[in-house]
């Protein structure tokens, strides 16, 4: 699916810093897949072979962000035991990388993009943001978390972006209250695009199929080997077969995939 | 890719003459040479091509296929893997192309990619016929050395697992003996009492060899949703957690037949290929170390390399089934407590 | 310490009155109260009293002692224990004080100490007459509830082992269970294709509640010296890298029968613990997690108060087996690939 | 067969520094086993319930030192998995302790005392020389190692030990060239102790047998629990029993083992 091989490298822990609640922004030092991602790809994070605690598998995460100086920018929630660990990753440590892998966000020419984010599916919205907006284009990227306090830090999430995001949040702590696809413009010339969590997803995808507007998302799934040998991150595809998340996606067409519960 | 010659010779790992300038890792197998003792594992690799790039597969062993049943499968519903304490379990449900599929789009990169690298086709079925079936349909085409039976799967006939049920077992090895003259390797399942029974009815049946082992059937659950990871409720386990476990059967398999041994079950390093195949096996197949990272098959292969020339063993052939027992062997051997 | 009442009162788990004031934690099994699901498992705990002042055994479930034999046991050469990845083997080998030295030293300490532990005693034996003389004897003596009958260990008659043996398992119980009117556990062992057997036919011949799981036998390479790290060659697998497999044993077994079931392996917290009982265990077990850390088996007790109370759950007795399985279920379950 | 019940707390690391090849020297911050510790008692050192990496199962180690402070000094060789990743300890982290465990050294009263250490066999007779030198004890401290970049910095250990060592190594290159054991003068009125390798616990037995002189050693074997539950740490008895290393020793009496091969 992607043209050319992932890399797999170790790679520098340059920083680590908490931005919200449960969060952490991550800094690589990765030339190799700083050059070679696109937005909507991602990388496998994990401890290598030595190590046998959790994350004993590597684990998926959008390219955040990328430097031309090389660095690698992951937007990191801890949740589970292999999160919590890798959020208290240190300078000077290293972590093993594969990537960039996936199928990228298609942002087609010159129409206006709005990016619809659910908690940590900002993520590859940094990148695309920043990078969309300076070749030009109109970005809107509306960004939702639970609670005030899991909002990712405004002023970095704006440098990081090229600019500031539209913040909803379900208590109305920061930003406007209430749930992130209030925010949406339901315009069909529009580049529609979403990540978050599944819920989030299909409510998304289900107000598109209503209005007839073309939606991209990124989805997750638990992930083994993030190349498409294991078959173990498949998701349901509208067509009644299974899409592999890792290689089919992580970006589908909303309308490629089964949204039913 | 098979000399015709070769194809059809039995198992056996002859070693090396003297004056043989081939490199230490090299074996006579299946009447064909190896380079490398170290394959990558059924379902790990998928069919190859997806690791192209990332693993030079023909600098190693070589590998053996995704399962591959007559008619196409969709496999399970997802979580179909989760991580476990140094492991990992899965529940793919023999998701694959199935045999059309496989001989017209996966088959043709292998035989046209692969020069060195070995590779074996995973069959399954759910009845004997099934087995027989990809076998006799394979057997006319070019692309690989021979079968490796997987025979983890549920019986429809007996109900029982085929891996589990000597005289399910014997009947289908038996079959598959008629069909083919390449090597059948038959991959063990470990739930049995006593391994050394499988190991000892496949060879009596005309297999050419054994793979030991498959995963042990394990299960998580989400305590806060009070459901079980596993789409399929439960699956099998493998990883680095099961490689004490591996190197038991292997060992116990090897001492029950005299047929070669491919080692599998949480291998990551040289030093855990260098226990299966001091415990009997000739080959090895590294699978989940592979999702930690592709390389290993690789920096196994080179960490056999090394450890041969710092211990200045010529062969690796010598170290296969080298285990020294202490003596008296003890009595209770398989037992804890 | 057993109130003669309920000496001999088969399992089954009581629902608490509605305005019962006791713990969430308390359940009502073998007759008698246990105040909390967690136990300390056999091997790992001595006889009680090697624990004393660094586990606070009187505000657990209790502790299943060491293997008691017939004649004291001296074991096996060492190594007797060595770390696997996320567990470790061990051959102890059933080392043992013998029946009598059981009843003069250690006995008198368990029955003195503990008010509210509950204590098993792990019986093992070579023979069918073994086990029977070491009920028979202990069963007039005080200081214990019951039974843990360990058949991970060879039949001297068969030369299989009691718990892969359907045949000699179910003399066994049928044997036992006229030796005693106390509760009989007894402990399975997990290398059989199918565990739902055994723990029926336990059931048939009488035993009140089942141990899932046992150890895996496994074995280490000292890949330098070409020698098994373990003295005893090959040994039990345990700790956290067979959780998985525990907990999926433990379905099976209490989908297969009613008997209570004490759920063992890998568990190093409540969440763990939490799987075991959603998955039919009405107690647990921890073992390998105490010589981690001695203080494990009261936080895994203490976790689950903790889970109970923040999910507003009356009484753990409603998680015991109360998984919820997706509906239709999977044809496959149990098998991988 | 000890007194008081042992410890087990969290202990901070406070320092850890490389003091010779593949050898650390290991500060941890526990008040309660430095106050309990006798000479030749030992400590297990583990990651805690949450780790499945090697070292899963805790390590055990000599109490090397201690301070008023509350200081414990573990000397530290990187041996295999566990004590590698040990010896990567930071200041700041935090082990498992649970300690003092086993039977000390006994040292009577008055007579001179001789140590042979083998390699980190060192260990314990740092804390017993320095306590035992204050106590006004006549010490001879001598130390093999097989080759002259692993011997402890002569520095630290004059400091550590409250005097220097007599050194031997193999290759010669620091101290006396040969075995340590040919530095004792085997005279019956003397408090003879012995840890190290088993090889060389062995042939110190075997010679202090043959001059009928009185010795005591610390023994290592595989340990699962530490305080004698498990009976994995056996080793052979004289009589033909077995003897549990953690609570029968880890010192013993030479004569009470069965010393064949
Ligand atoms: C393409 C992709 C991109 C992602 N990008 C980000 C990101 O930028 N930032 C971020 O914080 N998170 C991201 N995630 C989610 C992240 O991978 C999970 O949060 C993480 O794997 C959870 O691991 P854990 O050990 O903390 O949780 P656990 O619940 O302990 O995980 C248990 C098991 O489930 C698996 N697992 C659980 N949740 C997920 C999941 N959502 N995806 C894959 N495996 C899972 C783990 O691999 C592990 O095997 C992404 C996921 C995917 C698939
Ligand atoms: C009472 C006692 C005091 C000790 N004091 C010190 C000390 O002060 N400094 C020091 O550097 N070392 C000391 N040791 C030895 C130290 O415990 C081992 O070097 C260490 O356990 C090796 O672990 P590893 O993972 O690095 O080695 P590995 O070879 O990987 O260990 C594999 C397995 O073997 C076990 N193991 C291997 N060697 C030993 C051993 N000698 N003792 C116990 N278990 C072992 C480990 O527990 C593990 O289960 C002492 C041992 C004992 C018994
Ligand atoms: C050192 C050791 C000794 C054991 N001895 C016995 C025994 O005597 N009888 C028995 O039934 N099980 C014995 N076991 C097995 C445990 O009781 C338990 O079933 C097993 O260790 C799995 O649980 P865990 O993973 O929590 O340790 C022993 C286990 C260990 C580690
Ligand atoms: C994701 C996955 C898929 C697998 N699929 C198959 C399969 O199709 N056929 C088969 O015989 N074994 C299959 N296996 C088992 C492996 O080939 C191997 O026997 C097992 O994983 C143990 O080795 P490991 O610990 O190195 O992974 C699969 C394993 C995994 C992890
Ligand atoms: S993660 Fe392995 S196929 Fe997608
Ligand atoms: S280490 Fe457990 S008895 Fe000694």
């Amino acid at each position: 699916m992607t043209a050319a091989s992932p890399l797999r490298h170790r790679a520098s822990v340059l920083s680590n810093r908490r931005v919200a609640q449960d969060t952490w922004w991550l800094e690589l030092d990765s030339p190799g897949i700083a050059a070679a991602s696109r937005p909507g790809q991602f990388v496998m994070i994990g401890y290598g072979i030595e190590n046998t605690a959790a994350p004993f598998l590597p684990r998926p995460f959008s390219v955040g962000w990328r430097a031309a100086d090389g660095r690698v920018g992951i937007l990191l929630r801890a949740f589970g035991p292999g999160t919590t660990r890798m959020a208290r990753l240190r300078p000077g440590e290293d972590v093993l990388l594969l990537g960039p892998l996936g199928r990228p966000f298609e942002l087609g020419r010159d129409r206006p993009i709005v990016c619809v984010a659910g908690g940590v599916g900002l993520a590859p919205f940094l990148f695309l943001a920043d990078e969309a907006r300076t070749a030009g284009r109109d970005v809107r990227l509306l960004y939702g978390e639970r609670t005030g306090g899991r909002v990712f830090d405004p002023e970095l999430l704006a440098s990081l972006a090229g600019g500031p995001a539209e913040v909803w949040t379900e208590d109305g702590a920061v930003g406007q209250r209430g749930l992130v696809l209030e925010g949406i413009d339901w315009s069909a010339d529009r580049v529609l695009l979403g990540c978050g969590p599944s819920l989030m997803l299909r409510a998304l995808a289900e107000s598109a199929a209503e209005r007839g507007v073309a939606l991209q998302v990124s989805v997750e799934e638990h992930m083994g080997c993030g190349v498409g040998t294991c078959q173990g991150c498949v998701v349901p595809r509208a067509d009644g077969g299974w899409a592999k998340a890792c290689t089919d996606g992580p970006v589908f067409e909303a309308s490629e995939l089964a949204w039913s519960p | 890719m098979v000399p015709v010659s070769a194809v059809g010779a039995r198992g056996g790992s002859a070693p090396p003459r003297s004056n043989d300038p081939r490199p230490r890792l090299a074996q006579t197998l299946f009447g064909v040479e190896f380079q490398s003792p170290v394959l990558l594992a059924s379902g790990t690799c998928g069919y190859g091509r997806e690791y192209d790039g990332l693993i030079p597969l023909d600098r190693i062993g070589g590998l053996v296929t995704k399962a591959v049943s007559v008619e196409p499968r969709t496999g399970n519903p997802p979580h179909r893997i989760a991580e476990t304490p140094a492991g990992m379990i899965n529940a793919i449900g023999l998701h694959n192309v199935g045999l059309d599929r496989f001989i017209s789009e996966k088959l043709p990169w292998l035989r046209d990619n692969l020069e060195r690298a070995r590779v074996f086709v995973n069959v399954v079925g759910r009845t004997v016929e099934d087995y027989a079936e990809v076998v006799s349909r394979l057997d006319v085409e070019e692309g690989f050395l021979g079968y490796e039976i997987n025979v983890s799967c549920p019986n429809v006939k007996g109900g029982t697992m085929f891996g589990t049920d000597e005289a399910a077992l014997a009947e289908l090895v038996g079959r598959l003996r008629t069909c083919t003259e390449r090597p059948i390797v038959v991959k063990l399942t470990p739930n049995v009492p006593d391994i050394g029974v499988f190991a000892r009815l496949c060879e009596e049946e005309g297999a050419d060899g054994l793979s030991a082992i498959n995963t042990f059937p394990g299960m998580l659950i989400d305590v806060d949703r009070r459901r079980p990871v596993i789409g399929n409720v439960s699956g099998g386990v493998s990883g680095p957690a099961i490689l004490p476990m591996g190197v038991y059967l292997t060992w116990r398999a090897s001492r029950a037949s005299s047929l070669p041994i491919m080692g599998i079950g949480g291998i990551r390093s040289a030093r855990d290929a260098l226990q299966y195949i001091l415990a009997g096996a000739s080959l090895v197949q590294v699978g989940t170390a592979l999702f930690v990272d592709p390389s290993s098959a690789e920096a196994v292969h080179e960490g056999l390399e090394a450890h041969l020339e710092r211990h200045a063993i010529s062969s690796l052939t010598e170290m296969v089934g080298a285990l020294e027992l202490p003596a008296p062997p003890p009595p209770d051997a398989g037992t804890s407590g």
